[in-house]
């Protein structure tokens, strides 16, 4: 969360799709060293995740994992734009979520492996990281499950008075739940201080954006109950991260809910289950033809604040952070199974 | 322990069920200002069964907070809520509404604090009506509450007295996890003497509320009066029927249960949900498993046929859990 | 459904709400025989919930009752556009739709009395009426849980290429519920041969219109989905049939889903038991000066189609109808006890 | 009658679970053309869990219909379709995201047939995968098909065996209602053999697929072949365990699970639902009422523990049944 100094260019025309509406981004042109943790994150998430296949593999991490390789601009961007003091609900692809949100990557790894020490105890696993501290609220694998619960936490915010922002992230295929629109109406009626970010990545599993929705426009639908909403291209993390804020500052002075349309992309399967039969080849390298680190890296070279040995040292530093991560996951216990029923209840005792 | 009494005198008030739900909500709205109460209707228009009317005036809309036809999105915001710090307390109308929110419940509500690995608990009251009796046919008048007390990280509470509907919600918000609490709809206006030395009330224990030596008559909410109208009849018999209210259908109070079934070695479980998969199943499994050498009959249980409940009076009755069908069993059970 | 002959006048302003915004209505002005048999549709509702009414006083109606007094210009204007191959899906609020439909007088009265001559047998009571023949799917009292019901007859429809239009009556309460959402979706995406009907009636229970929903113009957002929408004077039972008949043709012929919210407003409390506390008498009687049969009337008067003694044949004709309903109900017989498990399931046997 | 032979001679065909339900489905395609499969994936992506894999090919995306997300308005639908004369199959991803499509299944599917004096039937097959056994959380891998069992008005089926994948969907097409299928995530890989011979099952009857004469083990779905596993164990001590596979859960056989205790004398009920409200409560309750008399010990169940699923898999054996936990509930049924 450093200041930002300079002039953030205005939102990308996101691949093969409409211009994006976003307000114009006319922020200051954030410093260097915002720009190198911003980077940063960004590989973090990305080199997290890679690994995450190769343990994967090996067998040590198990159940559904879905990763969010092609989509770091927004939950790096969106993130830079919250404080320590608001919240976040996120969805069963949330590794970068978490992590952005600085929730410490040794405690997400050791929940892959399903370690005590993972930040659900090894309870939840990929799908379900959590960290109260951090006001990270998971990791929900029910699509759209999450949204009525981030208008709860910022109801109570609302209701205590303080100004705090709640920000859900969820997919263009939660759209379509009902949950949605229920929880889209109760916000904008009662003005709740919650920031909405649909990573529109085109898929639902295996359905694409046009064979889920009628009308594709989804923050012009969004619009339609009453609130602020705009289009980003969530290729571009400095574009985010400039709306976010925008939308952010706007929902903590009392402008009630916002509503974001990142159009993003997972440059992977759905799952590692997923064998990838509904995607052109060609549409996936067009999309990585736009890879948001290599944007990035890409600008920062040209605006001369990035150069090869700092490359470097960003990749030493992420992996070494990695490395470490792996092994005190590998290294951590496993919960006693005489433990089985603890949290069901806060209370010790019956449960039953 | 069942109830706490008041160090003071107190005077014994005559009052309703509805009246005592709402003594319950105005006391805990008053006592903590993270108390909320949110649903349909509970404002404005005074509740769908006026439960909650005059409170809007007293407390007004921010915390008398009427909410849109959206089961789903209110109950979860509740659940949002308790995590924020709130104590809310969500109305649904009638239990079948709730099935429309049961995503909430059972994958959030009751999940969370064990997906979370003991980090978030959910501090939320769900009131909803339940039960038949009023013609209201087939998506207004199940029993479902036993059915949730399948369910594990959650409390269901049914209050069938005055003293529980008056005093079940303050033990419910006082507690850190999710408490659903079912109201059932013909209790609403009965009327009686609220015990004015209890001031409070425990959540884990069943109370037997007649005792008795021939055959435990072990029921719950709405049915509580049906078996203490049938063990009057039983006792104009002979039969001494002892009367067992579970209050909480999860967790269970196997330990009343079973010390009543030693003492009378016969039990009917009297039970307005339908019997397949009904709650009087497992009590019927938890009194085999822990009491068979106990048993001197086999467990008997009077349920609600296996219908969705009809609108025609004549069918609604005999669809029901009725006085004489509990008498039928028991004498069954003692024969 | 009779021709229409002459020209109709245009949707009217609904009391006290924005410009409806329907297409222009440059359909044949109806006839007289028309215009008689809409009106004797809609004295049959009024005179029919009347007389409920001193039934439930009298006991021998039971249950929750909801009138629809007031309103019965949407179900009988919509009811011209419907053909009999055409299918209804209602909601607890029926009794209007059911007779529009030509669900017979006395099979509804008898089902408010229980009677095994009801049109559900005596299971479903008011809130429940069914008529398969008619292709009357219900009377559901679950808010908004006829939507996806009505999208799966309209799919049936289209799936064996025939030309029926199912129409689908809720309220603008049950517009807040997920399940309108995925509905309205769903059918936009399938283009389904729907015909939504939104009676707006500003009230959900006790909860008016802008306590609901954050953005009130519900035809707008419903058009947001992907569909013509379209509001209408529902007070007007000439600019209802008007619009509707244009969308139902739409419909039929391959246009996918149509929108169709009727301002009205009820004149009666929601139910038997609703003291009313959250309208004001100022409100109330604002739109009962605007009663749609009062209108009908006097443009019929206007028209010359209309007079004294033929108003009184109506009445009478009407309320022999309804005399012989409640004598006919009042004479059935109760269903035997001993078939209460019958229609559980269609076979017989073991149910459990 | 649980089986139909067929006339000529047939071979018996090497296949999986996946593969027999993938049959079951295309045959039923092939035979009728008001069978549709709608369901969220179930045509480009093939199905989540690869069932529905090469239909989209052969039928088309009119009836391999991938739909948005949207359980509730989808399995609504497939209820409307069903009305309007189609014979819909309508596959949820998995049993948890089913509560979001409750309200539908309860009020609607289960309910029309009643509320509407018989004119509605609703002819739908309702597929979903049920339970735990690959590390999926708690939103993933509840099995809650004995919960489903509770409702009157559906059938509740939960295939165990490969000829049951394979034959069960035609005989739940050919019921005038409301059908649910249970198709267990563990199961999917299971090899083995067709039985060529068998052209048909029926729905109403449990299956005796071990026969025994010590102790009865009555189970379903996913915790058969642990059930199998179980008896071969308990041979090799020469305890004869008989392996009842309930097959249906709604309706329930009584007479051929009272049979078999007539014959043993002793039961164990297991059942990968949570263990308070279980169906094995159920088939617990059907025991005690009816063959009271015929019962040498307490019944015992083993059930999974009552915790939201968890994620390590330590913890997540450990709160489901296992051979060994059968093992030893069978035999303290016989000591
Ligand atoms: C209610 C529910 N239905 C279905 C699923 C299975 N499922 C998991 S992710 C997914 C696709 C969601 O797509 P989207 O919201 O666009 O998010 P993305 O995966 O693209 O990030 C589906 C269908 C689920 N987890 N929950
Ligand atoms: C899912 C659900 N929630 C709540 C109710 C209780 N209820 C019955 S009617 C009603 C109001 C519905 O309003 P609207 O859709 O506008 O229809 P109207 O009654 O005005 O015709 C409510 C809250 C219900 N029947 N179903
Ligand atoms: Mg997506
Ligand atoms: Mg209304």
């Amino acid at each position: 969360m450093s200041t930002t100094t300079k002039r953030a260019s205005g939102p990308k025309r996101a691949g093969g799709s409409r211009r994006p509406s976003g307000p114009p981004a006319d922020e200051p042109r954030p410093g260097r060293d915002h720009r190198l943790e911003v980077l940063r994150q960004m590989l973090l998430i990305r080199r997290f995740e890679e690994r995450c296949v190769e343990l994967y593999s090996a067998a040590e991490i198990r159940g559904f994992v879905h990763l969010y390789i092609g989509e770091e601009a927004v939950a790096v961007g969106v993130g830079q734009a919250l404080r320590e003091e608001d919240a976040v609900v996120s969805t069963y692809r949330e590794h970068g979520h978490a992590l952005a949100r600085g929730v410490p990557s040794d405690a997400v790894m050791a929940e892959m492996f399903g370690k005590v020490t993972g930040c659900s105890r090894g309870r939840g696993g990929s799908m379900h990281l959590f960290d109260a501290e951090r006001r990270f609220y998971g990791g929900n694998a029910i699509v759209a499950g999450g949204l009525p619960l981030a208008a709860g936490l910022a109801l109570a915010d609302r209701m205590r008075g303080t100004e705090r922002v709640t920000c859900c992230f969820f997919g263009d295929g939660a759209y379509a739940e009902g949950e949605f629109h229920e929880t889209a109406n109760l916000a904008a009626l009662w003005q709740l201080p919650l920031l909405l970010v649909c990573e529109n990545n085109l898929y639902a599993m295996g359905t694409s954006l046009a064979r889920e929705h009628a009308q594709t426009n989804l923050a012009m639908r969004a619009a339609s109950y009453g609130m602020p909403a705009w289009t980003v291209d969530g290729m571009d993390v400095t574009a985010v991260e400039a709306v976010a804020r925008r939308a952010a500052d706007s929902v903590r002075s009392g402008g009630g809910p916002h509503f974001l349309e990142a159009r993003t992309y997972r440059f992977r399967a759905h799952s590692m289950y997923d064998p990838d039969r509904y995607r052109s080849k060609d549409e996936i390298a067009r999309w990585k033809a736009r890879d948001p680190l290599v944007e990035l890296e890409q600008r920062m070279r040209a605006e001369g604040i990035l150069d090869d040995p700092a490359t470097k040292r960003l990749e030493e530093d992420v992996t070494s952070e990695i490395d470490a991560a792996v092994r005190s996951a590998g290294a951590a216990p496993y919960e006693p199974v005489a433990d089985l029923l603890r949290f069901v209840t806060s209370t010790t005792g019956s449960t039953r | 322990m069942n109830t706490r009494q008041s160090a003071g005198t107190a005077e014994a008030t005559r009052t309703t069920y509805r009246e005592a739900l709402r003594e319950g909500l105005r006391e805990a709205l008053r006592q903590d200002d993270r108390v909320f109460l949110m649903g349909e209707d509970v404002g404005r228009y005074g509740g769908c069964f006026g439960v909650s009317l005059g409170l809007l005036e007293e407390f007004g809309p921010d915390r008398i907070r009427d909410t849109p036809l959206s089961e789903s999105a209110f109950v979860g915001a509740g659940i949002g809520a308790a995590l924020g710090g709130m104590r809310p307390v969500v109305e649904i109308m009638t239990v079948n509404f709730s099935l429309l929110a049961l995503d909430q419940i059972m994958n959030n509500a009751a999940t969370l604090l064990h997906m979370s690995g003991g980090q978030l608990n959910v501090p939320i009251v769900i009131r909803m009506t339940t039960g038949a009796g009023r013609q209201l046919a087939a998506q207004h008048s199940h029993s479902l509450e036993g059915w949730y007390a399948h369910i594990p990280g959650i409390r269901v509470l049914t209050p069938a007295t005055l003293d529980d509907a008056r005093h079940m919600l303050a033990a419910a918000l006082a507690d850190p996890d999710p408490v659903l609490l079912f109201e059932h709809g013909s209790l609403y206006n009965a009327e009686g003497v609220l015990d004015g030395t209890i001031d409070a009330v425990g959540l884990d224990s069943a109370s037997v509320r007649r005792p008795g030596t021939d055959v435990s008559v072990i029921t719950y909410g709405g049915s509580l009066p049906k078996a203490l109208a049938a063990a009057e009849t039983l006792a104009e018999d002979g039969i001494s029927a002892e009367v067992v209210d579970l209050r909480s259908l999860r967790p269970l109070d196997d330990a009343t249960v079973l010390e009543s079934v030693a003492r009378t070695h016969r039990a009917v479980i009297v039970d307005e949900g339908w019997r397949s998969g009904s709650i009087s199943a497992e009590v019927m499994a938890r009194i085999t498993e822990q009491s068979f050498y106990e048993l001197d009959a086999p467990l008997r249980r009077v349920c609600s046929q296996e219908v969705p409940m009809p609108y025609a009076r004549q069918l609604e009755e005999a669809a029901l859990p009725q006085p004489a069908s509990i008498v039928a069993a028991a004498r069954k059970a003692v024969a």
